[in-house]
């Protein structure tokens, strides 16, 4: 041992701001709009290795659309993708409400990542999967799963269609390409490239879609999803959602020495883009790209959607105890919402009016959604699922042994 | 019940310098349950942090700290979350003794809630004992109370050996007989609520009977103490419940003795029954005690279902279930 | 026993293009006991292929594989390294369909070699069945001879759910009754070593009677069925041993029916003893044959110890260990 | 869809050589010895992501010692080095050679691949812990293991340290620096982790070195072991060792899209090095340099050794069933043994005669420790451990469950 040796210690990384501290974003660099061109699909992911540490972003600070990302969405699809995310908004406002009234256990919102499943639902052809995690139900509502079935998921009643045996938001429709939730993170994003290698084995041309979260990318299944679509050249696109928090646990414990999650794919061989996960516009064009490889073959890419939670990690927490309230506020790359609005503005395509209008209808399509399933019942009261339900399907054939104890069980 | 851990935590960590806690969350905001609140600000952050959302990690790097010298002593988040720890703990933390002749050892707590009877769904709920009572080399301990928890985990993070020491979660505030249309109770007003101060131990591998009786025996541990208490209440039937409170090592002798007093028993857990620990109890029951039986051992438990969300309450093996039990195993 | 594993992938996979077949070294080489040789060849590169070594990543793609509509059947190379796949496993394959309504499933064989009497030591020995008997939503199958494995395995390929195929690799090349000091035998000259061509399966669920006996009834599966009848053989007790052969769903017919039939059992298995599959079977025939029982149930298993090197035989549960059983539940 | 989809199709990537097809390693670059420089040992992982793409090498075809770093060693250790390397493969033959005599029951040898781990040794301090693979037997020799103790393992005969409760090669001493080695691939690399965090939080100067195969990466643990180093910045040094084979399986398949193994460590901010395997100095210095920045505090390095596994897997291997039996000849980066060999005569410090004189005092010496363990007893014949040793040591103290079990037993 050299005798200068001085003692080890263990490094811990911290956040920069906890409570009580003023929240300062000045280290996070953020490139201009339009500032990263865009390659060809079929580009070799070494030549885009610096993708990963910029950001590619379509929507500048007054609200125009910049750069070789840009004008991808007629106005129209600009128009219905703000009513999606307008939607996934009030949809979540609503039910966080219903669970404090008791009418189900649980809930977990997507406020200020409306984006990013919003925008990359309308990259996918029918058909495709996605094998999403508890954040992107806009995935559902922007491929017009029907509202009153996810709030009947969510009540538990008795149209639920998982039979109340889910936890609320756990749903599921392979018609709408949405992969059933598991509570267990990380699991599914290996699943997806699975699904993916199907697709190839099988000579189709459908395209899976896996998501995680930044904290997620930690769990050992984001290593697996990553050697198996490097090695098969897996027709998928895998998206990590860093929304800066795993619940209390700021992205840098995860992420560790690395500038950038986008950055692991690097190690893989792995096409890695970053994106403005607050720019409905840059959301979308980058899926689109990666959508695109993935279909014609030049194999998997890897996302990371740079975004914030601006709500509680789900109804069980409460975000002040380790992170400034301020912070939210201060998140540099704004709100989705807004930003679409003000693009629209900003094109001549919408108006502080028509918004209002618009999110007037959106509350009233929630609202009669609400309605229509609270009619049906909730967790607490009305028409519930059978207890039947619960032995029913843990096979395809009911075996002797449930047989007996559902009997037993009196049902 | 939540108290009684982190009070655990700061005896032992103030006691030995190589006491150290980390886990999902557990550091600056002190876990998700807030059993390690307090702990980094006390001790510092290289004793208590935060870790990356890797259950295998948590393990795995746990297990080269302990083979170190340091005691860890690490919360997984839910206990539905531990299977993708389960190749470290099983073929890892179980065997180091063993295979190296104690060259390495792997003194190790793996804390984790579990159990049902909070709307939590099939990931929130899971029982998952008997997968590590049939693993060598493991000590498994359930406590269903905030002395015991103190005792139990004291004693756990001082055995030289891999401990897995799970909490009902529905426990975490009060006592809890089943009876969820009942108002929440707190362990303010029951007696076992009361923790005494300092750093005694509650001995692994020691049963305590809960309720005295003498015409059956019921087997419970965790939440289903609560439950087998109030169904012995409520059917009337002179029933002895043993809190097992340390499955692996099994207080054999006490359920001996008790079920060749009684001649009759009832085997309760939350988890699924088939190969459920209540398996192994019926099992030891029937080689230990098969002359003294009068009626067929009974066991109620989870059914051999996914945990459900909506049908938690008919999922859950609650007093009613187990009284008819304790009514049945009486008419045998 | 290898080539009828071999036959029933080659069926299958002639038979039905969903069949995929995928796992570490099973492709140009055919795996390491050779249980797909010649598939890579016949079927090509996209339908028999070399995996990664990542078992969770082996399930976990098998399982995506599995929800888009192929049937992937895929193996582990030895049971003993499945730990790391236990997640995927048990929270995932085991759970599609319950969870999702059957709006997804997963139509999966995990096959893996299993069991000791190899000199493999403590990771090339184990036993861990009972690991996924307690998991609802999983199939447990292990086959004791050629002609069972194809038909098993064709069924369990065959089957809308997740099965997990255990093949005793002691049994792969000969019968095994224990005697490991006399010369190996070959499946030629043993009449259940003879496979019949086709696509015919032996149904899951469903137990053989191996030596039909009226004096005390042997639950046996795997190797461990030639051991009881050499035990029985041996001491000249009346044994009806019979072949489990699925362990999920269990023929729970066949054994009470037995057990009712004999009024005494005994329970053999490889796997450490406490929370191993026996006491399942021991809770089952107590619950179910307890006014017929004319003896306590007797287990001889592995001890609970990691599987040894050196002390194989001490270990591994043999004729004379299971014959001490029959003379003793016979004097009880 | 865009309509000139294609169907998709599996890709799985295939070595350049099969039994029959004469090997090609024509498209394996080797930089030539002593281009790569030495960085200081507080360099930033960025500026040297190009070092996990080349291959640091010291000897040069003629033997000579070039380059940055280069002369580290002394004649005296270049002298000791190749003992350590001749008694290895010396122990190896034997050892084979015992199990097909039935002496026990398997063996796995080093050919080829004898300078990775004896080198590496010679770069540790006493307290530095390894948590080694079956194939770094190395770390044991060069840092003086009496052989004859390793024999009693492999032998499981009475004298085994182990009380023949592991598989042969599976051996265990904390005194010399050697982590108990697992049957599971992987499991130890996070572990590694752990002891030299469990050092860092203990204000130790101790560091640890993990070790895994390139076959092994692809397991879920190497994730672990590389977000908890990155994240702590632990003292440790994480050793790839890429003998191109996994069993039957290639590199390739674990490899995945990226040119290397090194690269995996860039998606983590770790500095990542390949170093030429088979060059007795180059591992040397690299390791050096490795443990160096893990002592003074910079944290983890990753450490990619390639080289060639020139013999079967195990004994229950035979590599011509799935490579060309001339593959190993054809191995571009030569012979260990041979090399260090040519460097010393080429230094004017080493001859034939020497060389053949050294040989054969290393068969004596192994020859001497064999009969020794022999006379205790192998797996076969002689004094073996008692049964009761099957049943100790489970727990520090026997719980009753277990001494019931030994009564039932009978020992
Ligand atoms: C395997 C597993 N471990 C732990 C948890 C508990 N848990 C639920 S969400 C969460 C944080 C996830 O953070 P991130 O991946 O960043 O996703 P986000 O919630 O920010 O969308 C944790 C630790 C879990 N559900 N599964
Ligand atoms: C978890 C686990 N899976 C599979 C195996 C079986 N196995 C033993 S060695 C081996 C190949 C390892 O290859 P590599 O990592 O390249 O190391 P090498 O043998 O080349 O040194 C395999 C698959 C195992 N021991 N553990
Ligand atoms: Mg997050
Ligand atoms: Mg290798």
């Amino acid at each position: 041992m050299t005798s200068d040796t001085r003692p080890l210690s263990l490094n811990v990384p911290e956040p920069g701001c906890r409570p009580g501290n003023t929240p300062d974003f000045s280290g996070f660099e953020i490139p201009r709009a339009g500032a990263v061109p865009r390659p060809p699909v079929d580009v070799d992911p070494d030549a885009i290795r610096d993708m990963a540490f910029s950001i590619v972003r379509v929507l500048n600070k007054d609200g125009e659309a910049v750069g070789d990302w840009a004008g991808a969405l007629s106005t129209e699809e600009l128009h219905e993708g703000l009513r999606h995310m307008l939607l996934l908004r009030t949809f979540d406002a609503r039910m966080l409400n219903a669970q404090r009234q008791g009418k189900t256990s649980f809930y977990m919102q997507h406020l200020g990542e409306e984006a990013v499943s919003c925008a990359f639902s309308r990259a996918l052809e029918p058909g495709d999967m996605n094998f999403p995690t508890y954040r992107q139900a806009g995935l559902l509502i922007a491929s017009g799963y029907p509202m009153v079935t996810m709030m009947n998921q969510i009540y538990s009643n008795a149209e639920d269609p998982l039979h109340g045996r889910q936890l609320p938001i756990m749903y599921s429709s392979k018609e709408h390409g949405f992969f059933t939730i598991s509570g267990n993170l990380g699991t599914q994003f290996v699943q997806s490239v699975g699904w993916a290698m199907a697709s190839a084995i099988s000579g189709d041309t459908r395209i899976a879609a896996g998501w995680i979260g930044d904290g997620s990318t930690a769990e050992n299944d984001f290593h697996a999803a990553m050697v198996f679509a490097s090695t098969y050249t897996a027709p998928v696109v895998l998206n990590i959602v860093n929304n800066q928090w795993a619940i209390s646990t700021f992205q840098g414990i995860a992420r560790g020495g690395v500038g950038t999650f986008a950055a692991r794919g690097h190690g893989f061989g792995i096409a890695s883009v970053r994106v403005d996960g607050n720019d409905y516009l840059a959301v979308h064009a980058v899926a689109k790209w990666a959508c695109e490889r993935a279909r014609r073959g030049h194999g998997p890419t890897l996302i990371e959607h740079v975004t914030y939670r601006a709500g509680g990690h789900s109804t069980s927490d409460d975000p002040s105890a380790y992170r400034s309230r301020r912070e939210a506020a201060a998140w540099p790359l704004g709100d989705p919402v807004e930003r679409l609005k003000k693009h629209l503005i900003a094109i001549g395509e919408w108006s502080e009016e028509r918004h209002a209008q618009a999110e007037a209808e959106v509350l009233d399509t929630v609202r009669a959604a609400q309605k229509e399933a609270e009619a049906i019942g909730t967790l607490s009261a009305g028409k519930v699922p059978s207890p039947r339900d619960m032995f029913e399907g843990v096979y395809e054939t009911m075996p002797p042994h449930l047989i007996r104890q559902r009997q037993e069980a009196g049902f | 019940m939540i108290e009684a851990i982190r009070e655990a935590h700061d005896v032992a960590m103030a006691a030995d310098e190589r006491v150290v806690v980390f886990g999902e969350d557990v550091g600056f905001f002190g876990g998700v349950f807030r059993c390690t609140a307090g702990l980094q600000e006390k001790y510092g952050k290289s004793r208590c942090f935060d870790a990356p959302i890797n259950e295998s990690g948590i393990v795995g790097t746990a297990i080269g700290m302990a083979a170190y010298g340091l005691k860890p002593v690490i919360e997984i988040q839910f206990a539905d979350y531990v299977y993708p720890a389960y190749d470290q703990i099983v073929s890892e933390a179980a065997r180091l003794r063993h295979r190296s002749n104690a060259d390495f050892t792997c003194p190790l707590v793996i804390r984790m809630p579990t159990g049902g009877g909070i709307f939590g769904g099939q990931t929130h709920s899971q029982s998952p004992e008997a997968l590590f009572t049939h693993v060598s080399g493991l000590k498994v301990v359930m406590p269903s109370n905030p002395r015991d928890a103190k005792g139990l985990l004291l004693a756990a993070i001082a055995d030289p050996d891999p401990v897995i020491f799970f909490e009902p979660k529905r426990l975490y505030n009060g006592p809890f007989d089943g009876h969820h249309d009942k108002p929440v109770e707190s362990w303010k007003s029951h007696p076992l609520g009361e923790v005494p101060d300092g750093d005694g131990i509650v001995p692994l591998g020691k049963a305590a009977v809960r309720r005295a009786g003498a015409e059956v025996t019921v087997l419970a541990y965790g939440t289903m103490v609560f439950v087998a208490e109030a169904a012995a209440a409520e059917t009337g039937v002179d029933a002895e419940v043993i809190d097992l409170r340390s499955l692996m090592p099994l207080d054999l002798e006490a359920i001996v003795g008790s079920v060749q007093k009684t001649g009759r028993c009832v085997i309760v857990h939350e988890a699924t029954r088939t190969s459920g620990f209540g398996a192994e109890l019926m099992a030891l029951v029937q080689e230990h005690c098969f002359y003294h039986l009068e009626a067929p051992v009974i066991r109620v438990t989870g059914w051999d279902t996914p945990y459900p969300h909506a049908q938690e309450w008919e999922y859950f093996p609650g007093p009613g279930r187990v009284g008819e039990a304790l009514k049945k195993v009486m008419e045998d």
